[in-house]
This record gives C-alpha cells, structure tokens and sequence, in this order.
C-alpha cells in the first residue's frame, strides 16, 4: 500500500460537470486521511481549467470533461486515468409535451430541440450519436454547456435536447433512454499535475478517486464506470 | 496637463488646460496603460498566419453582421426608451430620482446569466408575458429579437445613468430661456435639451452600444447559440474559446475582429471623431 | 408747489386700458413678494426697485417660470392664471428677457436670434433673414456665424435683445435689456428699443435700475422694494415726488424727513436746527411729517467761518439760525466728472459742486460747511 | 412629466418638470418595466422555503463578502486611475480626446472572457509583466489581488467615459474664476471641478461598482473560480447555476441576495440616496 | 480756453511709478488687442471703451486667462509675461472679478466669499468670519447660507465683488463691478469698493460704462476702442476733452468734427453753414480740424419762425447767418426724467431741455428749430 500522505492542502480543479463529486470524493478523502486539507473544488468548464494551468495555476488535481482537454495539458501532468464514464439521454421537460420517445423524434419539424455546441464535449458526443443513428437534426440552439440545454428543457422553451444522464439525473427533466448511447461513451480522466505543490497527497487523491470509494460516490450520481 | 511651455503658432490659445495638476497625467497614464496593454498582447500573440483563415469564415462574418445589426437596434430601442427615462429621473424630486436610479441600477449588478434567466421566465412560452405573446403567435427566444431583448436589459442602464448625469448638470435654465420663446415641449427637448446634453448623449450611447455588443451571458440563455440566427460575435468566441484545443487563435481573431470593428463604428459616432464639439 | 402735497401716489391704470392684470403673490425661501400691477395696454412700463427687491421674481412669475403660491395673472389675452391653473412659459406668449443673457451655446448667434421664429413655424430662410437684420439693428451684423461664447459681454446681452424683440409676443418681459452696454452702444440701442416697442405697440415691463432708461422707455413706473409695491404712476410724477428713499435715490435727489413747524419745515432727529421755507409747509398743521426734497445740486455749499468742526458748532450756537441755511459736517468728497458730490451728515443730504467751487472750497472729510437752499427749489412732500 | 394640475401645498415650486413633453412618461415606464419586471419575475420564482439555507451558507457568505471588498477596492482603484484619465482627455485638444476615448472605449467591447485572457497572457506565468513579477516573487494570478485587476480592467471604462462627459459639460470657466482668485491646480480640482462634476462622478462609481461586482468573465479565466479566495458572487451563481441543473433555486437566492446587497450599497453612495442635492 | 487746443492725450504714468506695464497683444477669431497701458502703484485705473472693444480680453490677459500672442505684461511684484513665459493665473497674485459674477454653484455664499482666503490658508474658521464681515460690507448680511441661486442678480454681483475684494491682492480687476446695480445699492457698494482700495492702497483697473464710476473711484482712465488705446490719462482730462464720439458720449458731452474758419469754427460736412465762435479758433489756421465739444445742457433751443422743415429752410437761406445759431432738424425726442433730450441733425447735436422748456416748445420728431450756444461753452479741439 502506498504510503499514506503527510498532510498539507490540496488544490482540486475539476470540471464543472465533475465537480459535485468531486464535493463528495474529497469529502469521504478528507474522514480517510484526517491530516489532508482539501480545498474547495475550483471548477469552470474544461478549457478553462486547461487554460489556467497553462497559465501556472497552483493545482495538484485536474479532472477533465473530456480526453482531448486532458491531452492538451498532457506537457503538465502525470499520466492520466479514466475516472468514470457517461452516456447521453433524451431529456424532455415534466410531461413530454412533444410526445418525444426516441432519437428520431428529434427531426420532427414540430419539436424544438436544444443541443450542446460541437466544440464542447457534450456537444461532441450527440453529434456522434446522431450521426450513428443516422437522425438530421436542426436544433433551435446550440447551448455553451449542459445547465444551457437542461435549464431550456426545463422550463418548456425546448422539447427535447441530448444531456448526460447525471445531468438528467439531478434536475427537473424526464430521462428517456437513447438507442446506441451506450456506443457514444464520454470518459472522464484525472491527472496528477507535475508542478502540484502536494504530490503525494495528489496521487493519492487521483488514486482515491479512481478507485472503489471514489467509484461508489460517482455512481450513485449517476456516472459509469471506465 | 499638457506641456505648457512649448512653442506654439503665435495664437493667443485659452490657458484651460493649465487649471489641473499636471502630476495627474501619471495615473491617467497608467490607468490608459491597464486598458491598452492587455489588448497589445492579445494582438501580439496572435497567429497571424491563420488570422484571415478564421476571420473570414463565414460564420464570423455571420456573427459580426448580427452582432452590428443586433447592437445597433438596441442601442436604438435604448436611445427611445433610455432617453425618456433619464430625462424622467433628471426632472423628477430627488426622492423620486433616488429610487428610480436604483431601479435602474439593479440590473446592472446582476450576472447577466441570472438576467437571462429571468428573461427566459419572463419571455419564455411559459412565461407570463411569452405565453401571451405565443397565443398571438409569436415566439421570441431563439429568435433575434431575443437578442435584442437581451441586449437592451443589460445595456439600458448605462445609457440612463450616462444622460441622467448629464442631463441634471445642465438645469433647467436653458429649457426655461427656450420655453419663455415660446417653445413648446418637444421643441424645447429636440433643439435645447437634448443638444446640450450632447456630450452625455454620446458617452451613453457608447457605453450602450458597447455593452450590448459585448454581451454574452444573457443572450446565450435567453436566445441560445444559433449560428446565423442568434450566435453573436460574443458567443462565436466563446464557442471558438471551448473548442480551440490548445492556441486560443480562433477566439483571439474573432476578438480582434471585434474589437476593429467597434473601433470603426465608434469612430463613426459623432463626438468620438476627430474635430467634433468641445 | 401745490402737487407736493398731493403726491404722485398710487394711482393705478383703469382695469379696461390693462393689458395686464396681475396680483402676484410668491414665495422663495424666506422671499415674499406681494405684489398688485397693471400695466396699460401698448405701452411700456419700467419696474424698478433696489437689489433683491422681487423685480426678477416678479417677470418669472408672469412668464410663467415660478408659480403662483396666490392671487392671480390675467394676460393680455384674457387668460387668467391661478395658483391651481398653472399655464406653461411657453403657451403664455408672454417673452421674458431675463437677467442673464443665456444664449443657446450650441446654436450659432444668428440661430439664436432665429430661435423664437423657429418656434413660430418661420420658415428657415425667412427666420435667418429676418435674425441677421435684427443682428444688424443691435449693431451685430457680421457676427451671425459665432458662437455665443465668442462675444463680448456687451455683445451677448445685444443678442439676447434680439431674440426677445424678434418674436414681437403679446407681453415682452425686460429683464435689465442695457445693462452692461456702454453709453453710445446703449443710447443705440435705447432708440432700437424705443422705435420697435412704439411701432408694434408691444405692452412691455421693463426692469431699470436707471431713472433716464425709465423716462425715454416707458410711460409709467412700479417702484417695487421689499416684495412691495411702493409707487406707482407716471415716470416724471414718481421721480419728482419719491415716496422714499430709494426712489430718491434714483431720481437723484435728497429726501429728507421733518415736520412742518410753523410755516416753515424742520428736520427729523437732527440736534442743530435745521429748518427749511417752502410755500406748501404753511398748509399743514404744525407736527405734520413732511419730507424735503431737493437736488443736490440746488445746495449751495460754503465753507464754514471756523475750521474744524467743533469751532463751527460753538459759533453756529451763538448764531441766529436763519431758515434754509444749516451747518453741516463733510463726511465723504465723492469726485464726478463736473466736480464732486459733498456727502454731508446731520441730517444726510448730497451736495454737488463744481470743479471750480471744489477747488475754492478746498474740502477734506469732517470739514464744517454751511448749506443753503431755496424755497423754490425745495418741495415738500407728506410722509408716507 | 409630473402631473402639474394636482393641488399642491401653497408654496411656489420652480415649474421646472414642466418643460419636457409628458409623453415621454410612455417610454420611460416602458424602459423601466423592461428593466424591473424580469427581477420581480426572478423573485416571484424564488423558492423562499430554501432562500434563506442557500442564502447563508459559509460559501455564499464568502463569496459575498469577497465581492464586496474586492469591487471597493476596485472602485478605489478606477477613481484614483480613472479620474485623472477622465480629465486628461475631458481637457485634451478634440483630434487627442478622441483618439483616447476611443481607446479607452476598447475594452468595454471586448467580452470580458477576451479580456480575462488578454491578462493571463500579460499577468501570467509566461507573460511579459507576469514573468518579471514572478522573478520578484509576486504571482497574481489566482489571487484576490486579479480579482481586482479583471475588475478594473472591466470596470474603468465605465467611469472613465461618465466622468469625461460630465467633466466636459462643465467647462472650464469656474476653474478659471477659482485660478484668478489664486486657487492652484489641486484646489481648483479638489474644490472646483471634482464637486462640479458630482453627477457625473456619482454615476460613474455607481455604473464602476456594479460593473466591477457583476463581473463574471474575466475573473474566471484570469483569477480563476476558487471558493474563499478568488469565488465572487458572479462565479459562485455561476458554479451555483451549472451544478443545480433545472431548479435554479440556489442560483437565485444567491443572485437576489447580490441584488439586495448592491442597492444597500448604492443607496450609501451620496446622490444616489434621497434628499442628496439636484 | 487755453486747454482746449493741448488736449488731455496719451500722457503715460511714469515707468518707475508704474505698478503694471502691459503691452498686451491678443487675438481672438478675427479681433485683436493691441493694447498698452501703464497702471500706477496704489491707485484706480479706470478702462472704458465700447461694447467689444476688448477691455475683458484685455483684463483676461492680465489675469492670465488668455495667452499674449506678443507683447508683454511686468506685474506689480516684477515678473515679466511673455506669449512664451506663460505665468498660471493662480500664480498671477492677480484677483479678477469677470463680467459674469459666476459664483460656484456647489459652495455657500460664505463659502464662495471665503474661497479666496481658504486657498491663502487662512483658518477655516477665520476665513468664514472674514467672509460675513464681507458680506455685510456689501448689504448682504444674514446670506451667507443660502446657495448662490438663491440669490438676486445684483445680490450674486456683490457677492463676487466681496469674494474679490476679500483676498486683497497685489492687483486687483475688475469688470463692472457696479453694473445691475440700483442707484441706491451702487453708491453704497462704489464707497466700500472705495474705502477698501484707498485704505489697501490696490493697484486696481476697473472696468466701467459709467462716467460717475470712473470719476468715483478712478484717478486715470484708459480707453479701449477697437482693440486700441485711443485715450488715456487723468478721469477728469479724458472726459473734458474727449478725444472721440465714443468718450464725448461717455461723458455726455455733443462732440462735432468742423475746420477753423476765420477766427471761428465751421461745422463739417454740413451745408446750412454752422458757425460757432470760441476764443481758441483764432490760434490755429484756416482750414485746421477742429472738433468743438460742448454739453447739451448748453445748447438753447427755440423754436424756428416757419413751422415745417422746408419753410424754415428757405427763411433761413434769406436771413443772415450768425455765429453760434443754426437751423436744425429734429430727429428724436427723448424724454428724461427732468424734460428731455432733443436730438437734432446736421450736425447731429444732442440738446437737453428741462420740462417746462419742452412744454412751451410743443416739438415733434421733423419740426424745425434753432439752436443757440454761448462761446464759452464751447470747447475747441484739435480733431486726432
Ligand atoms: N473666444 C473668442 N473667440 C473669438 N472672438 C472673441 C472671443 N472672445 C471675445 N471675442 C471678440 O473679442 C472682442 C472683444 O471682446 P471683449 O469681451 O474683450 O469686449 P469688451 O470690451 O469686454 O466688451 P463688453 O463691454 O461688451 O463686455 C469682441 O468683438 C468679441 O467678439
Ligand atoms: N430660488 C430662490 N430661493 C430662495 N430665495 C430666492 C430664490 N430666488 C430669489 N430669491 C430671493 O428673492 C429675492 C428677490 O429676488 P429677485 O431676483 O426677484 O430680485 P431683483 O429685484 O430682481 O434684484 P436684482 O435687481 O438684484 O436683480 C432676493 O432676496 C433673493 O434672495
Ligand atoms: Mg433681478
Ligand atoms: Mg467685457
């Protein structure tokens, strides 16, 4: 077993779609190694994160969205490891007022879909799933981020939109289940920086994370596993 | 403030600018440079290789022109409903005043995200006044007309504060003198109020126009981010932001683009130019 | 000398020759100005009063710049305006040249002048025409293209004549139109000023602080001093026959109160007796206040036989005290073109001497002088 | 605009409002409705069962309390810098004031997430000021201290262009009377010309302060979203935002609760307050 | 007599006198000062000149709110202006007081009034004690809170005087300290303003459109017409002998240009031949410019035999031609407070009649008359 970390602070940037577990990981973290002080998570979108530790932020954990963000940093850090997993769902608002059930309901002129903009990785992905099931779809919108296009659903203005389950998961939209999203997988790496100013205990909370305490805690909210 | 020993053309000059402490030119200096120099960089880094390759992509030019057209039809709908605001603040007791003022000021605190929530709530099809709208058949969000909308909530009060300043420093005097030759109302604010308050007017105006231009957070909720139809400038750099990857040299263009043209455009407005009224 | 006790009081125009009808009441701060007027129809009438009075007050209200806080306006159209029925400056054709110039300083001066034609719905050109000649008549011509900010005192205050006189309204409000114009400039435009109010029979209130703009300007005046009308009627009548001291003042003359006492007039709260003979004193009986009023320049001024002052107050004790002749003490030389104004106390009366009397008289502040006047040269007044 | 026919206690009141068409009380209602109406919507929707839990959280406290030092001390900042700036070009010969005032316009159209890069590439490790910095020992990025830096760089135009405008509208002419009677240039600045441009100032601080704690995007990117430290209020609703999915209960109660904040703060501002002078 | 023809000209104060040495040159659009004036030590100089002349650019330069383009200012304390040694005006040691009382609008008048000595760093407290003693000086007494839009004009125009007056500098401008003043209120405030000078002993320059102004309170005078000094030297030389219409007029005086015709003088440019006899006419020769000077006041008028114009004229050309009466036309009448003034033609002379004179006259603007004048009140100059 690997030595337990002396103490000192830890800097976790996680992203935003990651960063309530991250909440809970540091947390179950913290009650394992009582002499580890665990900062609040610092999180922003991926490219963000990126950007600033390009810049030299002070992080010694960064846990990305997507892979490609994680290898634009690659010069900056340790290996990275696939922390959990995510697939896309069909959200629509409380009630189904389009009557959406699958993904091909999603060409329908009448229903207004909102989906995430190609260059972010939500985006990414519903724009591989369509191409797979091999649905054309004209959104009304292409949201900066996920709280975009469940914050649309939500309050009615959009009748359907791709988000990933844990982000159906903790709002008020209904869940329907996408045929072949279980093709399009999201995986979600954590690194330990080079620079981090607390190595070991980033390890070990790269480790933690990943491993079957840190997997527990990101199931139940909803994520996959690598 | 500026050097007043040197030679000049024999022309007696009024000695105004000699009633300020010269000393003031270094923070003035300073604060100029905080506001220039980051911009410098940005222009510095850029690849300019690639610059002409992502500004003159379609989907920028596409932008730009929504972003002018947007910014300027708000600006617009500012000056017509700004205008009488300020001039209803300026004139009113200053009780009055006080409370209208943090009225408008509100707004300006808000994240523009929580803005464009509350314009969604508002507007939305759900929404009080949207599902009105709807039952007359029309729909704003994901529409340009929402950008506009999102554009004059967070650009308004600028304009009003700017003209209400102005519009107070001048009094009443001349609107008095003008009145008493027998000019009526809108004579009175067309030739007399609103010329005086001309150096408010176009601070206002600019403040407003580039406010709305700039604007991000709003919009992107309230409108969404339809390339062509509401994908601003602002929301084509942030876009181009996420999907970079590691140079930021598409956003940076798109900035750059941005920034020359709000140049020109600011050039244009009467005040900001060379030779206008002092 | 039968008019001196039977003043030019304050005999109001009839209410049917009235263009305007206005008892005005306002209140500014701890200001209050309280006052009734009527001003006849086609003609001018001064208003004059010392700093402060309420004259400015006065032109605001009827202009329409300040409310009434009571009594009313009627103008001359007919409209009558109340504290409750409030009609705005500009729908009250009345024009009020104020105080200060206030031309528009984004508008050229031509503009300026064109303004109140602008108003009228004037077309562009007429109004241009038509302010360039006005420009010409105050002696601008030529500087129609400046901007305000580029004339002279002198300069703007002719302008803003201009504009004023240009949109021949209904009641022109003057507000103090020549001052700050030097003597030739302002007999100019005195006669501009004349020539257009007689030739359009403008009703016209004029503020003045000067007793000659008054008599060549107007037909009647309104003395207004502490918020209060203090005399009213014809320019020459009120001049002559100043009902107080600021009227005096104006009129140039001394005012000085007494009481009749034996056929002849005795001043008020003066130890030395001052007593002077004028025919209309016998009328009244004895102990009546009367006030003298003279010229100063009707006081003839001699030096005293003693030098210093009390020298000449122990000998004027010993004197026969004769009527119209008194024993004065210098207190001030003030130097006019002609000579000088001896400025003497006990009581206070204005002498005026000529540079060649100055000279001979050799005086310096504190000097005795022995004053004599003329019966006829005095006139008696009832005190107010 | 007010209505001149209502009695009023006898007492005479300058007819001043009366010299503006009254109509224009449409558009202003209507500008005002535009800009309050979404806010009364936003606090219509608030879940009041949950507002006072999300309100008083150590977090939102933090964040709170953080935004307010650092939008004062940006405030600060943009006086000392701004004013003089203001000056400098209110005073400058037209074809200079221009040139200035476009520059100083820059920045306000840039989205402030451009802006937020352009200082990392300045301020940051790599970056020309950053790097020299960084050899004396001193790192701003990711520190309050680039909190206020992107709030000025934000925030300075704002007041900048309030205070030219109102500083030009002025004149120099009460500068001179207080120089003829041997006021040297300090004097005439502190109790001349910065009290004469009053309204002026006063919008300017308030439109700085409320641009400076609204500020979102460039102190993410240039400060970063770090709870305690660098977290303001903006980027607390922001996180607020995108980690509660639909309800934005707490994104809300976060947003009202800088809302309420910024008026508190506004109404302490001389002149923005009742009975302040006209 | 002898005066007559040695007439008070451009007599400059001694250099070594000389509190101020100003050969000022300004241009402002297309006008230019090109002025040179030498003010001596402790005394009033007075500056007159026509609307626009440049008497305020001139005190401008002075006070250093304009540049010199040339020329050069030594002040009071020995420092020497040029258009390139350019001295602030708070560094000037010089207090204007402009035409435009321009009190700021943020201070009380208290405040306004102490400004000059806060800035000399006098104690608040002593500054505000200074200020109300002021203040009372100028019959202000019980303002010193109030905001200066609270005020009167002529209240605001002595409070800028007192805001001047206070800080007792080594120079001291002022441009119409008295004007918007009434009668009353300016001869309380010209004595204030003269106790202060005298008992300061400042060097002052004052503007003024009023002759009794400048013989009040100025020892010189200097004369701006047009940009140019065209008169200068002591108040009561300059108004005897005006050396132009403008100064004739300032000092109230008919000025007509005319040759030296056989021991008298012949009117110019006047066909009805208008001769007036004046014992310094027979010293210079024929056909020499002369202008005769004499007060309207002096000039009789009396009606002409015929009663219209051309009849009179033609009576005129049989009758004999006197010396010192001439037919004229009357063009105007203006009414004065004591009678009025008959404006007539060719030459145009101004005569003053009282108003029991104008009575018995029954004149109207047309009407023929004859003037008469007396040699000895006729005084001959030599035309500049
Ligand atoms: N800023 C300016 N630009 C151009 N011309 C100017 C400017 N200021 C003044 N002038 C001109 O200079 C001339 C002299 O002006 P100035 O104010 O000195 O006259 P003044 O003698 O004081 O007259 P007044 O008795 O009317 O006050 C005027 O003809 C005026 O038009
Ligand atoms: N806005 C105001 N608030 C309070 N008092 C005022 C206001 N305006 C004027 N007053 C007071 O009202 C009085 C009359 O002022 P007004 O301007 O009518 O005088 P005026 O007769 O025109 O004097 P002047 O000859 O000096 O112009 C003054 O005593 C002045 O102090
Ligand atoms: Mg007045
Ligand atoms: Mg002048």
């Amino acid at each position: 077993a690997p030595a337990a970390p002396e103490g000192g602070a830890l800097t976790v940037y996680a992203a935003a779609s990651v960063a309530p577990a991250m909440e809970e990981i540091a947390q179950a973290f913290e009650a394992r190694y009582p002499g580890v002080d665990v900062r609040p998570i610092v999180s922003d979108g991926s490219q963000v994160l990126a950007t600033q530790l390009e810049e030299g932020a002070p992080a010694d954990v960064f846990a990305s969205a997507d892979e490609a963000t994680m290898a634009r940093v690659a010069p900056l850090i340790h290996d990275p490891a696939v922390l959990a997993t995510n697939t896309l769902v069909l959200a629509v608002p409380p009630g189904n007022p389009a009557g959406v059930q699958a993904l091909e309901d999603l060409a329908r002129p009448d229903v207004t879909v909102v989906l995430c903009a190609e260059d972010v990785p939500c985006g990414a992905a519903s724009a591989r799933l369509l191409d797979a099931a091999g649905v054309a779809v004209e959104p009304a919108s292409l949201e900066q981020n996920v709280g975009g296009v469940v914050t649309k659903i939500a309050v009615g203005e959009a009748d359907a939109g791709l988000v990933y389950r844990t982000d159906a998961l903790r709002g008020d939209v209904v869940a329907i289940e996408a045929d072949g999203a279980d093709e399009v997988v999201n995986r979600y790496p954590i690194a330990v920086l080079r620079a981090a100013p607390n190595p070991e205990a980033a390890r070990e909370f790269a480790e933690f994370a990943a491993g079957p305490e840190g997997r527990a805690i990101l199931a139940e909210l909803g994520f996959g596993a690598p | 403030m500026t050097d007043d020993r040197r030679a000049r053309p024999p022309r007696a000059r009024d000695a105004a600018a000699g009633h300020l402490p010269r000393i003031l030119a270094l923070p003035a200096i300073l604060g100029l440079a905080l506001l220039v120099v980051p911009l410098g960089g940005l222009v510095a880094r850029a690849d300019w290789s690639r610059l002409w390759v992502d500004v003159s992509a379609p989907a920028a030019r596409d932008a730009l022109v929504l972003s002018l057209v947007t910014g300027a039809i708000a600006t617009a709908v500012c000056l017509a409903l700004g205008v009488p605001l300020a001039l209803l603040i300026a004139r009113s007791r200053s009780w009055i005043a006080a409370v209208l003022r943090v009225l408008v000021t509100v707004p300006l605190v808000l994240p523009p995200m929580v803005g464009g929530v509350a314009l969604l709530l508002l507007f939305g099809r759900t929404g009080p006044v949207g599902g009105w709208l709807n039952g007359a058949g029309l729909a704003l969000p994901f529409t340009a007309a929402a950008v506009v909308i999102a554009q004059v909530f967070v650009a308004l009060p600028f304009l009003v504060l700017a003209v209400e300043a102005s519009v107070r420093s001048i009094g009443v005097d001349y609107e008095r003198t003008a009145a008493s030759l027998g000019a009526g109302r809108w004579h009175v604010l067309w030739r007399v109020t609103l010329p005086l308050a001309a150096p408010g007017l176009v601070a206002g105006v600019v403040l407003c126009f580039a406010r709305a231009i700039g604007e991000f957070g709003a919009t992107a909720l309230f409108a969404g981010n339809s390339p062509g139809v509401t994908q601003t400038m602002p929301l084509a750099i942030y876009t181009a932001f996420n999907g970079s990857g590691v140079d930021q040299g598409p956003a940076v263009a798109l900035s750059l683009l941005l920034l020359v043209t709000a140049v020109a455009v600011l050039l244009l407005v009467r005040g900001w130019r060379p030779g206008s009224v002092r | 000398m039968s008019r001196a006790v039977v003043p030019a009081g304050t005999h109001p125009v009839d209410g049917a020759d009235a263009a305007l009808e206005a008892d005005v009441v306002v209140r500014r701060g701890a200001f209050r100005l309280d006052a009734a007027l009527r001003a006849p129809h086609g003609a001018v009438t001064a208003v004059m009063g010392p700093s402060g009075a309420g004259k400015s007050t006065l032109l605001a209200a009827l202009a329409g710049d300040v409310r009434l806080s009571s009594g009313s306006i009627r103008l001359p159209d007919g409209t009558v305006i109340t504290r409750r029925r409030h009609l705005p400056a500009s729908r009250r054709g009345v024009v009020l040249l104020g105080q200060d110039p206030r031309l528009f300083p984004h508008l050229s001066v031509r503009d300026n002048v064109a303004f109140g034609l602008a108003v009228r719905g004037t077309r562009k050109d007429v109004a241009r025409r038509a302010a360039d000649e006005w420009l010409w008549r105050v002696g601008l011509s030529g500087s129609g293209d400046h901007r305000p900010r580029e004339l002279s005192g002198g300069q703007q205050q002719r302008v803003a004549l201009a504009r004023a006189l240009a949109v021949t309204p209904r009641l022109l409000l003057l507000d103090e139109p020549l001052t700050s114009l030097d003597a030739e400039t302002a007999a100019d435009i005195r006669a501009v000023l004349h020539d257009q109010l007689s030739s359009t029979r403008t009703t016209a209130l004029i503020v003045t602080h000067d007793a000659f703009d008054a008599a060549a300007l107007a037909r009647r005046v309104v003395v207004i001093e502490r918020g209060a009308v203090t005399q009213e009627g014809a320019v020459r009548d009120v001049l002559e026959a100043p009902a107080t001291g600021f009227v005096a003042a104006v009129a140039g003359l001394n005012r000085v109160h007494g009481v009749a006492d034996g056929g002849a007039w005795r001043a008020d709260g003066v130890d030395g007796d001052v007593r002077l003979a004028a025919a209309s004193a016998a009328e009244v009986p004895d102990g009546a206040g009367l006030v003298a009023v003279f010229r100063p320049a009707d006081v003839r001024v001699e030096r005293a036989a003693e030098d210093t002052w009390t020298g000449a107050l122990r000998l004027a004790r010993e004197e026969p005290r004769p009527v119209g002749r008194w024993l004065a003490r210098v207190v001030r030389l003030e130097p006019t073109p002609g000579g000088a104004r001896v400025h003497t106390s006990r009581p206070d009366v204005v002498a005026e001497v000529t540079a060649a009397q100055l000279a001979a008289l050799e005086l310096a502040p504190g000097d005795p002088v022995r004053l004599a006047l003329e019966p006829e040269d005095v006139r008696l007044l009832p005190a107010g």
